[in-house]
């Protein structure tokens, strides 16, 4: 039954993804941009990680997104010709093959995989029986307090750099 | 299409749209667009990280997703910060007229 | 005590060469001739003692201490005094005395009066290094010693260019026999263990075996150096340009003493010559051949000091002739004699040149036994001695090496040396009749003031003439004079296998030589006296032989075509095209191709991120690709 | 015994080092007090070499005054120096030719005095140490160490293309040595692995068992680097350049006691901690020492440059020291340390005779002199005396160098010997035809007419020179008497390695390497790598013939 | 549901806590700072880095292990918090000549040094791949920051969104590298990697290519081509300073982690590793020295430099082994010493408002500016490996470890490299002190922090070069905690 919710929800994703790529105005390019992150979060509901998909939307969707559309609007940038009419088009075909390469090694890598990680506790009756926040929650302020922690001081550093760099 | 999608699916799908991060990255000469490759990747990353949170029924891969989430909006806002600095001096974020600095 | 005779001398040399700056030119004329006195006083002392000694035990030697010590091979500061060094030492340091006396009136007038006695009193010392040392390094020291000065004596009047390129070609000739000299020793050390005279003697016979080719390649390697010291051929070129030199260094050192170390190199090695057979036999050739070969070119020769110098190496053929018949007795007399009336033909000649202000050239003079009497009887007695007239010097010693070659059954040499008679005293006489006899070709504004030269120059000329006429009675009755009797037992018994022959065919030859003397004598005396024109007719006549002649049969060109040249043009194209485009160019090419892969590589860093995107996924691609599937 | 006297080696060393922090101390302006002072702690540095001699036994063949202290203990690296009848000689050089240069750059410098003495104090630090370090790092380190106060005379007080001499210079000596850490690195290893000691003590590693393979690439790694510094034919064109431009005391110097490091490495380091290797590469070495002889006597005829024609002499006398060395008997390598000594002398003076006409006229081009004689004559005594002794005139200090090294080398290599003979006939050609040029003739230049001949400083500096040459020529014994134990116990060391029996080329054939020796190692070869069987052109393994 | 909270074990956090506590100090003592009296910021962080490395040495052999290991405690840790402190110490230092009175922002500078300090102690000391990623993340920002500190200037900023863009495209391959470890071991705690391979399981390749994604990640950070090229444009646009502190902090924090995953973590893909970073070690080496050969700006001559000496430490990374991980320890501090001094020595150098940037700018500065100079060729010498300096020691071990490795063909490589360095390190020098100033330049008021930036440097780049072995005897004790 998963196939269903998961099929369309992969290729919404895909195809949004694509267009990021491809779509020549940049604001296209961030709506679609949203458009898959609507679609992974999608997907993690269908992982059973419904704090993460929470947090997709409401930190990717809307607070990153809205720096990206609101910087695209300050800054009014043109579209940009397509790829394949430049000059170094030699170069994005050998960056065509490469990553070609790269998709067949990571799908060999994949493929070939034999599960054998450690089996954690959080099966899907523990988490729950718990509650899928509260746990994350729990987790955050013990096993990953440190982390936690440097978050902030990353988020601090971003801070301070975003005002030092944006100042006039 | 019967039974649960397995996690290699999710893997593959995964891997696709890091690759699809890559190929935005290569191939676009907007800085901001290249920026949003790079949030593709990420994300492709975290759905990695959550499917095998969820297959090897552990929670650190949801942790740690909410870790790189924080890590790309910060990444993100010094982004924006430093490419908004440059449009003020050059009036473009073409990256492909940005090579005052070679050789 | 022996060693006193060198070190006079080299004392003397040292004083005036650092302080004759500042000495007065009587005191430096007082210090060298006194230390040339020494010496003669010190070698004469020696010889005292010597003769006093057994004839069989006369010997005597003595060491200042080690000299190089490696190994098992040890080299001392030792001097030896035996019959031959004795004749040696005496020869060298009385010439070399009256010499000294002789330079005081030629070089009066030279602002380096100071510089050339210093390296004459130098010359002396390194010269009686040469003949006293008891062992072959020793004599190296003086033989190269010698050579040094004979360089810087050449070279005297350095400005002229023609004296500093002969004296550069005199050390460079030089240099070729010598570097055979030294493989010989070093072959000797091996061979021996030893450069000692009487060891390598010793073990010589035991070690090389009789006509071995290591006997007769190690003999020759010496030869070599002879040929080169003593100007024989093909070695001989630098001599006749040695006259650039003052005369009395011709006198001295390329006519009386330096030219005959070879000779006595030779002899002192006696015993290793004697082991091969082969290589005596080149020697007599050599000297044979040298001999004729020096005479013709003499034949025609204008200049007066190169006649006598081509004389010279003339003479020094027939001394190797002697040695390489066996008869090194002979040879050595040979040497004292012409000691003698070769350093007088010199000086004498030196006092024609000094009287005429430096004109050497034969065609100019012409009568000058009119005003320059004491010269002339002198040189005539010089010549006469040269040419081999019965009763002067010259004949006696020279008979006796052209009895020897006979008596050892080298019956063609023999003809090639009695030839050379007969050309000696054609050219001797040529170069009297020429400059002393005949119509004054002079330059008038000099023979108005000709005059003899002063005392000092006269005194060595008279007591030299005596010599040139006297010692030739030492030898007297040949092959067992008092010169020989004194002699004899340095050499080894061998030695004396010519004396074979009969004695009553001994004078039949002695005639013949002396009748081929005068015969030249005779033909000079037509040609130059009573029909002046005559030489010019021949000239004429044989064009192809008398160039011939007169550029000395085209050796130093053929020298300079195929030795000088190529190899200075080696070098040149070493230089610049090996050295500087070849190894340094691929020094410097590789440090060029370095610094251009930089600059190559450098490109690619363009200043686009995409490329730099592109470069991080070519690494990503081949790492992973590795990983996958390869490791 | 003589250990007992104190860290006199440390002090050796340590003595110009703090003299030049002393230096750099005054004030630059004070040129006078900076110049004395330079030469005073030389001088002071040379006064300790000679109690160094008077004290050395000749009769030990050890190492002497010997210093040891832990330095980098991790890996096996001590402070390990002292000295023995190889490097006194050289040592006494060293602290003799060093106050000489400082003195012979009293004038002529042009500027930056203090920076020049700093420098030359520096080099004579580093070139002491290079001669009495006995740990490989520590060898290393004088070695590589000296090459900066080099890099500064040549490149700060040199001539107009100074920066292409010194790197040159620097580069060149770079890329020979960093091959020569590396194998010293590797043998420290190898030497670990059968012994279990990680060390770097020059005395313990020799003798190690290291096979004949790796001792074969070790040993050419060591070759290469002094081979370069020597400078062998080919690798010598960086000499003339470096010494063409470098300042007279930096000619002085290089000539003097930095070629010396690389034939003394040979002895010191290559032949003895690579014994059979050694006798392997020793054909290939003597051939191109041979060919250096007579090459560099042929380049130098060529030359119109004054010090390019001493500098390619130096690859000719140079040759002759690697000839005898690589002859492998007492005669030959005692001549060849005795020749190391006396080239330094001769060189020296020369470059200093050289310098002090340039001096005088700023111009070292031969065709720029001619008649000098009749100017100079104080000059000219001098500088006969020096070309006398360059030339090998019997009685001064190169003959001696000379015929010993000739001698021993006739012994095994008869050709190679004869060859080299000729050498001494091409060196006497090429001086002789400087001389003539420079010092005989008439004066065609104006400006050589007024030269002034030389003063009291220039006497001081070289009269000390000239005596050395005469009492070295004259009486060589007090410096082979000296050598004879250690070169004895070196010699040893070469043929009592196991299997070290060298491959004497049969008396007839004298040249290269036996026919047989070829074939065996072309046969071998099949079984061996690419580089071995290069390798197996120019020498047999002395194991497999028999 | 209860939530209890744990017992923090402060002692891991120990010395790091000074950094970030100075770092946010500064932050708000700045606002409270005079106008002319900025410096303040500076000695504040000044004092807390000396109070991070007082903490540091007396911590010296503790062992812990914080929550969930999430940080370590050990004397590799330890020592890399020693050169991390050092070197930032060096960087204020030089940073005071470099800002003048009049530069904004010198609060948000100097704390963001700090931080960076802080990102790169809790790469080296980080237990977790993950707070291994959040110091990488936060060493970067910093930079990225810090690289386009001055913003008025294009150059700067070109230089910091090239280092963004290529940054986060990389930390985006690291973390898919953590991911896939993640996937194939189950945790992303070392230890507990450690632990699930020495049980002998087989790693599949889903392991092998997130240590190569992570090696990715690494080589991105130490300048690995063809990871490194960022590195030249982003080293010569960002400030003199910033740049010093880049090239010699990022760098040790890189393979301060490296080390830490690769030695530690993942022992067992050994095999694999090496022989990759074999081929990147010779690329790297070789690539950085010939481009650096024909560079005619300092700051990137310095950068290609950088990269190259980034290959001669990977050369001791594939040496492996207790004595290459020394050799990595010892190279690191050595090159952090060279550089910063010869950075330092740069800005000494400069006249107010007139950097050196360009090799002329350098003509006769020899003999006008003697001790700077000596020291600047003193560093010259270092980097280029002549001994007796650092840089010497410090090639000295790395290519004995790869000999003792058996990897004679590298070792060959390495030192034929540091043969083409010698070229353009002694071209500087050749400037300096051999050819003549075009102009005669005013002379500039020296910078007394800088200076003494130089003569600290200097110093230790003798000291180690001279009398290594204790430097080496800490580096051991390091890497022998580092394999428990």
């Amino acid at each position: 039954m998963e196939w269903l919710v998961f099929a369309p929800l992969a290729a919404v994703a895909l195809a949004t993804a694509v267009s990021v790529i491809v779509l020549r105005n940049p604001m296209y390019c961030a709506l679609s941009l949203v458009g898959t992150f609507f679609a992974l979060s999608g997907l993690f509901l269908l992982l059973q990680a419904q704090f993460i998909a929470v947090v997709q939307v409401i930190i990717y969707a809307g607070a990153i997104m809205v720096l990206f559309l609101f910087v695209i609007m300050l800054l009014d940038v043109g579209h940009e010709p397509p790829a394949w009419l430049r000059r170094d088009r030699p170069k994005l075909v050998l960056g065509m093959v490469l990553i070609g390469l790269l998709l067949l090694e990571l799908a060999v890598a994949i493929g070939s995989r034999v599960s054998q990680g450690i089996q954690g506790p959080y099966t899907s009756e523990v988490v729950n029986a718990i509650g899928n926040t509260q746990l994350i929650g729990r987790l955050l302020f013990t096993d990953f307090l440190i982390p936690f922690e440097i978050t902030s001081i990353i988020l601090l550093v971003a801070i301070v750099g975003a005002m030092v760099l944006a100042k006039r | 299409m019967t039974g649960a999608v397995p996690l290699n699916a999710y893997l593959i799908l995964s891997a696709a749209l890091f690759v699809i991060g890559v190929i935005g990255v290569l191939i676009r000469r907007n800085a901001l667009i290249i920026f949003m490759a790079i949030e593709l990747m990420l994300n492709a990353v975290n759905l990695t990280f959550v499917a095998f949170s969820r297959f090897l029924a552990s929670m650190d891969g949801q942790i740690i997703v909410l870790f790189v989430m924080a890590v790309a909006a910060a990444e993100v806002a010094l982004g924006l910060a430093i490419i908004i600095a440059l449009y003020r001096n050059k009036e473009s974020i073409d990256v492909d007229e940005i090579n005052l600095l070679r050789g | 005590m022996i060693w006193l005779i060198p070190l006079s001398p080299l004392v003397g040399s040292l004083v005036v060469g650092l302080m004759g700056r500042r000495m007065r030119r009587s005191w430096v004329a007082v210090v060298a001739c006194g230390a040339a006195s020494l010496a003669l006083l010190f070698s004469l002392g020696c010889f005292a003692r010597l003769i006093s000694l057994p004839a069989e035990g006369r010997l005597f030697r003595q060491s200042l201490g080690p000299w190089i010590a490696s190994g098992n091979f040890s080299v001392a500061f030792g001097v030896l005094f035996d019959p031959l060094s004795a004749i040696m030492a005496l020869v060298v340091s009385g010439v070399g005395l009256l010499i000294h006396v002789y330079s005081i009136g030629y070089m009066a007038e030279d602002r380096d009066y100071h510089r050339f006695f210093s390296l004459l009193n130098l010359f002396l010392a390194e010269m009686l290094v040469l003949v006293l040392a008891d062992n072959y390094l020793l004599l190296f020291v003086g033989w190269e010693g010698v050579g040094l000065c004979s360089y810087l004596l050449i070279g005297f009047w350095f400005e002229r260019p023609a004296a500093a390129s002969a004296g550069t070609k005199a050390f460079l000739v030089n240099r070729i026999g010598d570097a055979a000299v030294v493989v010989g020793l070093i072959w000797m050390i091996q061979l021996f263990g030893s450069l000692d005279y009487q060891i390598v003697f010793r073990e010589a016979p035991a070690a090389l075996s009789h006509g071995s080719v290591a006997a007769t390649i190690l003999s020759l390697l010496l030869f070599a150096g002879a040929t080169g010291k003593s100007a024989q051929l093909p070695l001989y070129v630098w001599l006749p340009d040695a006259m650039e030199g003052p005369t009395p260094v011709s006198a001295l050192i390329h006519a009386a003493t330096m030219v005959t170390a070879g000779v006595y190199l030779v002899a002192r090695s006696a015993p290793l010559f004697q082991l091969a057979p082969v290589s005596l036999e080149i020697v007599a050739w050599i000297g044979g051949l040298t001999a004729l070969y020096a005479a013709s070119i003499a034949l025609v020769q204008t200049d007066i000091k190169r006649v006598i110098a081509y004389s010279t190496i003339s003479q020094l053929g027939y001394m190797f002739l002697g040695l390489g018949v066996g008869a090194y007795a002979a040879g050595i007399f040979h040497l004292m004699t012409h000691a003698f009336f070769k350093a007088l033909l010199f000086l004498a000649a030196g006092s024609v040149i000094h009287a005429l202000h430096g004109e050497q050239d034969l065609r100019n003079m012409g009568a000058l036994r009119k005003s320059l009497g004491v010269t002339a009887a002198s040189f005539l007695v010089g010549a006469l001695a040269n040419a081999g007239i019965v009763p002067f010097a010259g004949f006696w010693s020279k008979d006796e090496i052209l009895f020897a070659t006979y008596a050892s059954g080298h019956r063609l040499l023999w003809g090639l040396g009695a030839l050379t008679a007969a050309g000696t005293g054609f050219y001797m006489f040529r170069l009297y009749f020429l400059a002393f006899e005949g119509k004054s070709r002079l330059d008038p504004r000099l023979s108005s003031h000709l005059h003899e030269a002063p005392w000092s120059m006269r005194l060595p000329l008279v007591l030299l003439a005596l010599g040139s006429a006297t010692v030739g009675f030492f030898g007297v009755p040949p092959d067992s004079g008092p010169f020989h009797r004194f002699l004899g037992p340095v050499f080894p018994a061998a030695a004396h296998e010519g004396g074979s022959a009969a004695p009553a065919s001994g004078i039949v030859l002695a005639l013949a030589a002396l009748v081929m003397a005068l015969v030249g004598i005779v033909i000079a005396f037509r040609y130059y006296l009573q029909e002046p024109g005559r030489p010019e007719t021949m000239a004429a006549q044989y064009p192809t032989l008398y160039r011939a002649l007169l550029y000395k049969y085209w050796v130093d060109e053929l020298y300079e075509k195929a030795v000088v040249r190529p190899i200075s043009s080696a070098a040149g194209a070493l230089s610049t095209s090996f050295d500087a485009n070849m190894i340094d160019g691929s020094v410097n090419g590789i440090a060029s191709l370095v610094g251009r892969a930089g600059g190559v590589l450098r490109r690619l860093q363009t200043g686009h991120v995409p490329t730099y995107v592109l470069s991080i996924l070519v690494g990503v691609v081949v790492l992973l690709g590795y990983l996958v599937f390869v490791g | 015994m003589s250990q007992t006297s104190g860290p006199i080696l440390s002090l050796l060393i340590l003595l110009p080092l703090l003299g030049a922090i002393l230096l750099a101390l005054v004030e630059g302006a004070r040129e006078s007090l900076i110049k004395r002072l330079a030469l005073a702690i030389s001088g002071l540095d040379f006064l300790l070499s000679v109690i160094v001699y008077a004290r050395f036994d000749p009769a030990v063949a050890g190492m002497q005054f010997v210093e040891r202290a832990p330095w980098i203990s991790s890996i096996g690296s001590s402070y390990l120096l002292g000295v023995d009848g190889i490097s006194l000689p050289l040592l006494l050089l060293t602290t003799f030719l060093s106050p000489v240069a400082i003195l012979a750059s009293f004038s002529g410098i042009g500027g930056r005095v203090k920076g020049f003495m700093i420098c030359m104090l520096l080099l004579q630090s580093g070139m002491i140490g290079v001669f009495l370090a006995l740990d490989l790092v520590l060898f290393y380190v004088f070695w590589e160490g000296m090459l900066i106060p080099m890099y500064f005379l040549i490149g700060v007080w040199g001539g107009p293309r100074r920066v292409y001499a010194t790197l040159k210079f620097v580069l060149y000596t770079m890329a020979g040595s960093v091959l020569m850490l590396l194998a010293m690195i590797a043998l420290a290893f190898l030497h670990r692995g059968a012994t279990g000691r990680l060390t770097f003590d020059l005395l313990e590693l020799i003798g190690g068992p290291i096979p004949y393979q790796a001792q074969l690439w070790l040993f050419a790694a060591f070759a290469l680097a002094f081979a370069i510094k020597v400078p062998m034919f080919p690798f010598h064109t960086w000499l003339p350049d470096a010494h063409v431009e470098a300042p007279t005391a930096g000619s002085v110097l290089l000539a003097g006691v930095l070629l010396k490091m690389g034939t003394y490495g040979f002895l010191r380091f290559a032949l003895p901690l690579f014994p059979r290797a050694a006798a392997a590469f020793s054909p290939l070495i003597s051939v191109l020492a041979v060919v250096g002889i007579l090459y560099g006597a042929l380049v130098s005829m060529a030359q119109d440059d004054l010090k390019r024609l001493v500098a390619y002499s130096s690859v000719s006398h140079l040759g002759f020291v690697m000839l005898g060395i690589f002859a492998m008997n007492l005669q030959a390598v005692e001549g060849s340390i005795l020749q190391m000594v006396n080239h330094g002398l001769s060189t020296g003076a020369l470059f200093l005779l050289v310098g002090m006409i340039y001096e005088r006229r700023h111009t070292r081009m031969i065709g720029e002199f001619g008649g000098l004689s009749r100017v100079l004559p104080r000059f000219a005594l001098c500088f006969l005396v020096v070309t006398m002794s360059s030339i090998g005139l019997p009685g001064l200090n190169g003959f001696v160098g000379e015929f010993l090294i000739l001698a021993g080398t006739f012994r095994v290599h008869k050709g190679f010997a004869v060859l080299a003979a000729i050498g001494i006939i091409l060196a006497a050609v090429y001086m002789l035809r400087m001389w003539q040029r420079v010092m005989w003739g008439e004066i065609r230049r104006p400006e050589n007419l007024g030269l002034g001949d030389l003063g009291r400083r220039e006497m001081a500096i070289l009269v000390p020179i000239i005596l050395l040459i005469l009492w070295i020529g004259l009486s060589p014994n007090h410096l082979l008497r000296r050598m004879d134990a250690s070169v004895s116990q070196l010699l040893g060391q070469i043929a009592g390695a196991p299997r070290a029996q060298r491959s004497v080329p049969p008396r007839s054939s004298g040249f290269l390497v036996p026919s047989s020796g070829l074939e065996t190692s072309l046969t071998l070869s099949s079984t061996r790598n690419p580089g071995e069987i290069v390798l197996g052109l120019f020498y047999s393994e002395p194991g497999t013939r028999n | 549901m209860d939530l209890i909270l744990p017992q923090i074990d402060w002692l891991p956090l120990a010395p790091i806590l000074p950094v970030a506590i100075g770092g946010l100090a500064v932050l708000v003592g700045d606002l409270f700072f005079p106008a002319g009296r900025k410096n303040l910021n500076a000695i504040l962080s000044l004092a807390s880095l000396a109070l991070s490395i007082f903490v540091s040495i007396r911590l010296w052999g503790v062992v812990r292990f914080s929550i969930n290991d999430a940080l370590v405690l050990d004397r590799f840790g330890l020592f890399f918090f020693l050169v991390f402190a050092l070197v930032s110490l060096l960087t204020v230092l030089l940073s005071m000549g470099y800002l003048d009175e009049n530069t904004p922002d010198q609060g948000e500078y100097y704390s963001l040094v700090l931080f960076s300090t802080l990102g790169m102690m809790l790469m080296a000391s980080g237990g977790d791949l993950v707070v291994i990623f959040l110091g990488l993340e936060t060493l970067s920002l910093a930079l990225y920051t810090l690289s386009g500190f001055r913003r008025a200037e294009l150059r700067s900023n070109e230089a910091a969104l090239k280092y963004l863009l290529l940054g986060a495209f990389a930390s985006g391959f690291f973390l898919y590298g953590i991911a896939l470890i993640y996937g194939a071991t189950g945790t992303t705690v070392l230890r507990r990697v450690a632990a699930f391979l020495a049980d002998g399981k087989s790693h599949g390749p889903l392991l092998v290519i997130g240590g190569g994604l992570l090696l990715v990640g690494f080589g991105f950070k130490v300048a690995s081509v063809p990871f490194h090229m960022w590195t030249p444009d982003v080293y010569e646009g960002a400030p003199t300073s910033v740049t010093a502190f880049m090239i010699a902090g990022t760098k040790a924090a890189a393979f301060a982690a490296f080390l830490r995953v690769f030695v530690f973590a993942l022992p067992t893909l050994h095999i694999q590793w090496s022989a990759v970073i074999w081929v990147l070690a010779v690329l790297t080496m070789t690539l950085g020295n010939l481009v650096a050969l024909v560079q005619n700006n300092v700051k990137r001559m310095l950068a290609y430099s950088s990269i190259a000496h980034a290959g001669y430490v990977l050369v001791a990374v594939v040496a492996g082994g207790s004595s290459g991980a020394t050799g990595v320890l010892f190279y690191l501090v050595a090159y952090a010493l060279m550089n910063l001094g010869a950075f330092a020595a740069i800005i000494a150098l400069q006249g107010h408002g007139q950097e050196l940037l360009f090799l002329g700018d350098y003509a006769g500065l020899g003999f006008r500016r003697p001790a700077l100079a000596a020291c600047m060729a003193l560093f010259m010498f270092s980097l280029a490996g002549i001994p007796p300096t650092a840089g010497f020691m410090g090639k000295l071990y790395i290519f004995s470890a790869a000999l003792e490795a058996h990897y004679t063909g590298l070792a060959v490589i390495g030192v034929l490299n540091s043969v083409v360095s010698v070229y353009f390190y002694l071209r500087l020098i050749v400037i300096m002190y051999m050819s003549e100033p075009a102009a005669e330049r005013p002379p500039v008021p020296r910078s007394a922090p800088a200076v003494l930036a130089v003569g600290m440097s200097a110093l230790g780049t003798l000291q180690i070069g001279l009398f290594p072995e204790r430097l080496l005897d800490l580096a051991r004790q390091s890497i022998a905690a580092l394999g428990r």
